[in-house]
């Protein structure tokens, strides 16, 4: 990451210090971002070998590569990692971190400090997950349904709640932040409407994190407490609900969805509005559709219990919102569309990964309907179904969007361009991929394949040596960026200030950008996507 | 692509509202790729297409917002009419009792026979699985019938279906519960009603009941609430279906749960006249052989002795 | 160091003008004097209302101190949404699964 | 360091903005917290709706009079930290220094009192899993009621022990000047936390001491 030679006007953030203390001490946001970023990577790439692991198992229909509780360690291991470690800190932590105060013309995030103690945090909570792991892994999925988690199951169920419940604080610490930083620190003239969509997506994000970790925080200690001491609230030997753990877990674990999938939206519409030189169709409603999106997301989580014991009213009730719901995704994905209209549009790598991303998303999204009708969900709930449709969402849509998040910031961040065909040849590698794997898992649930089987009946064998097939191309496609974007590095073609044209506020400064973001604080004038 | 039977008197229904939802999301699809594509193609960087500003207009924003709205709303009705249905078993439905447990699925009908890892039924007989768990939790799923349902520790869930053609059709445990978690697999054993009454016939092993007499004796009940017993407690003798004067003054049916109270938590309604020293059975026994004890204190009646209807 | 404030320096003495010494007094009187009410009423036989007594006295305590101790009467409106939102959040949470819990038809074993 | 020279950091434009990103940033962490304990309330409420008579009897095994005592104290404490912010404001160090001591001390008082609390109820045997020995009807869900009654008051007793560090460190802030009319934003924020702590409290007195005295 040396640019010693260049001798640009003001030194860049990058320059201000090379050392390992001027990093694991620094205050600066775009900084902490980078320090976010290699901890995800590095996160991404271990939850997915554990991936692998379990897409190799499942080749043949025998439990021939791995005893069945070596399995199940595997998906809970990629499902932790994947969900806390990965999807949840990946666009908010190290895009927002970066992005956010510069498109808001700030000079940093509100408490720098925190910020960084939120890293700490992160890594805190992966220490103890790594540890986790090397004592011998944990056994009950990432959701931890109790009683299993709490009285059954043998494995390192406390490490693993205890590596999640830190790094649900450097959540609500960068949530807090985000959150303070939106409504005190905007430049003059950047009023609440003339916000670019991923700011606002940022801010609907960090009202999730902080509204909704802390019921996860809490009831995980309560998990802890029972398998402590052998008592609580979960505990059916006294009467205790194991039912009213899933209600307090999804209330969490349904917006943390949200998390993953607004950020995502957010850097899309960025990525559509400059690769199709459009300014965004509908602006109000987009944002109205963000809020409505992570507002409503909290009145939904009874959708995953419709088999779970739950009365049958209240499963007609989180029905209702969950079709209301699918009613602002919709809206996005219309609206994306039409700013393609009578556009200009350019197909360099990050418009790649958006399209992608819209089509991934559309098919991610509508499933979900299936899932919302109760009648239907009871046929494919806890079925490779449920498995498809969220990582259609959750690796198709908020995957897509941070690889092609960090290709469009990319020369921003680090002042080079990458290698724009390899960069092109990975995202079109991905979207295949990605639908091998996940499109025949669709088709394996319907036909009534549970999730989490380690052992499988002959019959699904087909669907299943598909999806292991297309997970080695998702593999592949996903080391890819790894190699060219580090070659970039050393090697890349200088990038300037602006090389998109776009018309973002983090475009107008250096690039990289200068320790303070801004040489003057930028007077905003116009609303954001001033193309056409 | 189904190649799943229709095996229930539900598929046929919920798989109607699949391919309903699936044509209205396969519409959307098709129409906003084509968009897509179309634009993407008319509108790429340097093609000579005409591209003056296009306004958002409010009455299309309002239009996409709606339209799916009101379609989601009509999916939304039928899901839940059909839901309703699979929630409510039909009076006559037969009962037949589950115990799930790590990592099987114990049947227990109610005339005596016991299966493991596979049910029998009748075709075209409404029957009401009755489902608790020793453990964890689990989840019957029989994906030809379209039917799933969470099994819970301590507390009864149920679900219903009418097979509508004989054959084999694969049980599955849904709810992840453990290291042979996919192993928890059975067979749901659809039969011509004939063949299901000789097949009750032939497997028919001590009812209920009579299992519930042994474990009278194998538990030590019969130790304290034997008429000849040194110990003061209840003649438990002509119990069931009549009124119990209570130590606090009040009086309680001796009902099904009752009994059931009784064994599990004693100290809870203590008969009038009698000190509270009973041990509480609560853990120390399995949930079957509480039935089976209720089964066999209900027998234990004049009415009952007299109709003989109990085996 | 780049650019300064791009906004004229403000000074004030910063935060809402503080409450008046009888305001803070008289609003630890009524808090106690609800306590009283609270604790007496809770003795009295008054069925549901015994719940809805302990509850209302709590919530208007808890706004007292909010308002008065907390300065939400004076400070920023925006403190107050952020306040109200984190209640109306947990009223989400009770309300919804309550729904669950209160509808439910417990079942009693068949035989 | 003197608040009259206390430096705005570089990120905010004047003090105008520093405290007014604090204080939100404060009320955003007390609204987590609300959450936080929230999800025990809301244990607490479904757990009271399966098994409302053995809460009932929970709740008659707890010592009210203490409890009332408690409620007393903390609802002082927090009259008594709200004053000295409002001293600091008007300048006067040496009440304000006062004030703080005092609301640490009454903190104090109440986790002392707890202690007695908790001491009683271990020699009655109502502490689940390491001793409890009631019997009888209720006795499970009495468990119930107890667990949620120890998570609940041992959280609470954690914020207040934090809250009464936080306290010492403000009062010794203050008597050293560190503080005045312009710049008191760490006072006030350790006020609106010790706050907090209250407003659960209020909430944690009828739950737990006030169910089924009348019967």
């Amino acid at each position: 990451m040396s640019t010693v030679e260049r001798v640009p006007p003001p030194r860049s953030y990058l320059e201000e210090g090379y050392g390992l203390r001027s990093w694991l001490t620094t205050h600066d946001h775009k900084r902490i971002a980078i320090l976010y970023a290699l901890g995800i990577t590095f996160f991404f790439f271990l939850g997915g070998l554990a991936a692998a692991l379990v897409r190799l198992e499942l080749v043949t229909p025998a439990g021939d590569l791995m005893s069945a509780e070596t399995y199940n360690k595997a998906f809970t291991f990629h499902g932790v990692v994947m969900v806390w470690f990965f999807l949840i800190p990946s666009i908010p932590a190290t895009l927002g971190n970066f992005l956010l105060p510069l498109m808001i013309g700030a000079r940093d995030v509100a408490f720098p400090r925190l910020n960084l103690f939120s890293w700490y945090l992160y890594v805190g909570g992966g220490v103890f997950t790594l540890l986790c792991l090397l004592l011998g892994g944990v056994d009950t999925g990432w959701t931890f349904y109790t009683p299993f988690s709490t009285l059954f199951s043998t494995s390192h169920v406390l490490l693993a709640v205890v590596g999640v419940f830190i790094v649900g604080f450097s959540s609500i610490f960068t949530g807090l932040n985000f959150i303070v930083t939106i409504h005190t620190l905007r430049a003059p003239g950047m009023t609440w409407f003339r916000l670019p969509l991923f700011v606002w997506s940022m801010y609907a994000v960090a009202l999730v994190m902080v509204l909704a970790t802390p019921v996860l925080a809490m009831t995980l200690s309560l998990i802890a407490l029972e398998r402590l001491f052998g008592v609580g609230i979960f505990d059916p030997a006294l009467g205790g609900d194991p039912v009213l753990f899933q209600h307090f877990f999804w209330f969490y674990s349904h917006p943390a969805v949200y998390i993953m999938i607004l950020p995502a939206m957010g850097v899309v519409s960025e990525l559509i509005t400059a690769g199709a030189r459009r300014r965004i169709f509908g602006y109000r409603f987009m944002v109205y559709a963000i809020i409505g999106i992570a507002v409503v997301g909290f009145l939904v989580w009874g959708h995953h219990m419709f088999v779970a014991g739950q009365s049958m009213y209240a499963s007609i009730v989180f029905s209702i919102l969950s079709f209301i719901i699918a009613v602002p995704s919709a809206i996005k994905v219309f609206n994306w569309t039409a700013t393609l209209y009578r556009g200009d549009i350019g197909f360099d790598a990050p418009m790649l990964y958006a399209l992608g991303f819209v089509g991934l998303f559309m098919l991610g999204g509508l499933t979900g309907l299936f899932l919302a009708a109760t009648a239907l969900d009871v046929n494919l709930t806890d079925t490779y179904f449920v498995v498809a449709h969220f990582h259609y969402i959750m690796v198709g849509g908020a995957v897509m969007a941070y690889l092609g998040g960090i290709h469009f910031w990319w020369p921003k961040i680090t002042g080079r361009m990458y290698s724009e065909a390899w960069a092109r040849f990975a995202a079109i590698l991905m979207f295949f991929g990605f639908n091998l794997t996940f499109f025949p898992q669709y088709i394996l649930g319907y036909e009534g394949m549970p999730r989490r089987y380690h052992e499988y009946l002959p019959q699904f064998q087909v669907w299943n040596v598909l999806s292991s097939a297309g997970a080695t191309i998702l593999g592949a496609a996903y080391l890819l960026p790894l190699f060219y974007l580090a070659w970039s590095l050393r090697h890349g073609a200088r990038a300037g200030p602006n090389p998109w044209d776009a018309r973002g506020l983090e475009w107008q400064t250096a690039s990289p950008p200068p320790p303070h973001n801004f040489e003057q604080t930028p007077t905003v004038t116009e609303g954001p996507y001033a193309y056409r | 692509m189904n190649t799943l039977p229709q095996a229930s008197s539900f598929a046929p229904d919920v798989d109607h509202l699949f391919d309903a939802l699936l044509l209205l999301c396969g519409l959307v699809v098709v129409g906003v790729f084509a968009a897509m594509i179309f634009f993407c193609v008319r509108y790429r960087r340097g093609s000579a297409a005409e591209r003056m500003p296009a306004r958002a207009h409010l009455g299309v924003e309002l239009t996409w917002t709606l339209l799916p709205f009101v379609l989601f709303m009509g999916i939304f009705g039928w899901s839940v009419h059909l839901w309703i249905r699979l929630r409510t078993p039909p009076k006559d439905a037969q009962p037949i009792y589950v115990v799930a447990k790590q990592w099987m699925w114990k049947v227990q009908h109610p005339d005596g026979a016991r299966e493991i890892d596979t049910l029998h039924v009748p075709v075209g007989r409404p029957i009401r699985l009755v489902m608790t768990s020793q453990d964890v939790i689990h989840s019957f799923y029989v994906p030809a019938f379209r039917v799933k349902q969470d099994v819970l520790p301590d507390r009864y869930t149920e679900l219903w279906f009418t097979a509508t053609q004989a054959g084999t059709f694969n049980l599955f445990c849904a709810e992840f519960c453990g290291t042979d978690h996919s192993r928890m697999h059975g067979e749901v054993i659809v039969m011509a009603p004939a063949d299901y009454a000789r097949w009750l016939q032939a497997h028919a092993g001590i009812g209920l009941a009579a299992q519930g007499e042994r474990l009278f004796r194998q538990f030590g009940c019969s130790g304290c609430h034997d008429p000849q017993s040194g110990v003061h407690a209840p003649d438990l003798y002509d119990l069931y279906g009549h009124t119990v004067p209570l130590s606090d003054g009040s009086q309680v049916l001796a009902d099904e749960r009752y009994l059931q109270d009784s064994i599990l938590l004693p100290k809870k309604q203590i008969a009038a006249g009698y000190a509270p020293i009973m041990p509480s059975f609560q853990g120390r026994i399995g949930a079957e052989d509480v039935l089976a004890l209720v089964a066999y204190l209900k027998t234990r009646t004049h009415a009952a002795e007299d109709t003989d209807e109990h085996r | 160091m780049n650019a300064r404030p791009a906004r004229p320096q403000r000074t004030h003495r910063s935060g809402p003008r503080p409450p008046s010494l009888a305001g803070n007094l008289w609003t630890l009187a009524a808090l106690l004097l609800l306590l009283v009410l609270s604790a007496g009423s809770a003795l009295l036989r008054l069925g549901p209302f015994n719940e809805v007594a302990n509850l209302g006295i709590a919530a208007v305590k808890a706004l007292l101190v909010l308002t008065v101790f907390m300065r939400l009467k004076t400070d920023n409106a925006l403190l107050r949404i952020v306040a109200s939102t984190g209640f109306a959040w947990l009223a989400v949470l009770i309300a919804l699964s309550l729904a669950d819990v209160l509808t439910r038809q417990p079942l009693l074993a068949p035989w | 360091m003197s608040a009259r020279t206390h430096p705005v950091p570089e990120q905010f434009d004047d003090p105008v903005q520093q405290r007014e990103a604090a204080t939100l940033g404060m009320w955003a962490f007390l609204a987590t917290e609300v959450l936080f304990f929230g999800v025990l309330f809301a244990g607490y409420t479904l757990c009271r709706v399966m098994f409302p008579e053995a809460f009932a009897e929970g709740s008659r095994h707890t010592d009210m009079l203490l409890g009332t005592i408690e409620t007393a104290v903390l609802l002082t404490s927090s009259c008594a930290v709200a004053l000295s912010v409002r001293e600091v404001q008007l300048g006067g160090r040496r009440a304000a220094t006062a004030m703080l001591a005092l609301t640490a001390a009454l903190g104090i008082a109440f986790l002392v009192m707890h202690g007695f609390e908790y001491y009683a109820e271990y020699r009655e045997g109502l502490i689940p899993a390491i001793r409890y020995t009631q019997q009888g009807v209720y006795a499970r869900g009495m468990e119930i009621f107890y667990c949620l009654y120890y998570f609940i008051t041992l959280f609470h007793s954690l914020h207040v022990t934090v809250g009464v560090l936080l306290l010492g460190v403000m009062a010794w802030r203050t008597w050293h000047r560190a503080f005045d009319q312009d710049y008191h934003t760490p006072l006030e924020l350790t006020a609106l936390y010790w706050h907090l702590v209250d407003i659960v409290w209020i909430f944690v007195y009828p739950l737990i001491y006030l169910v089924g005295r009348s019967g």
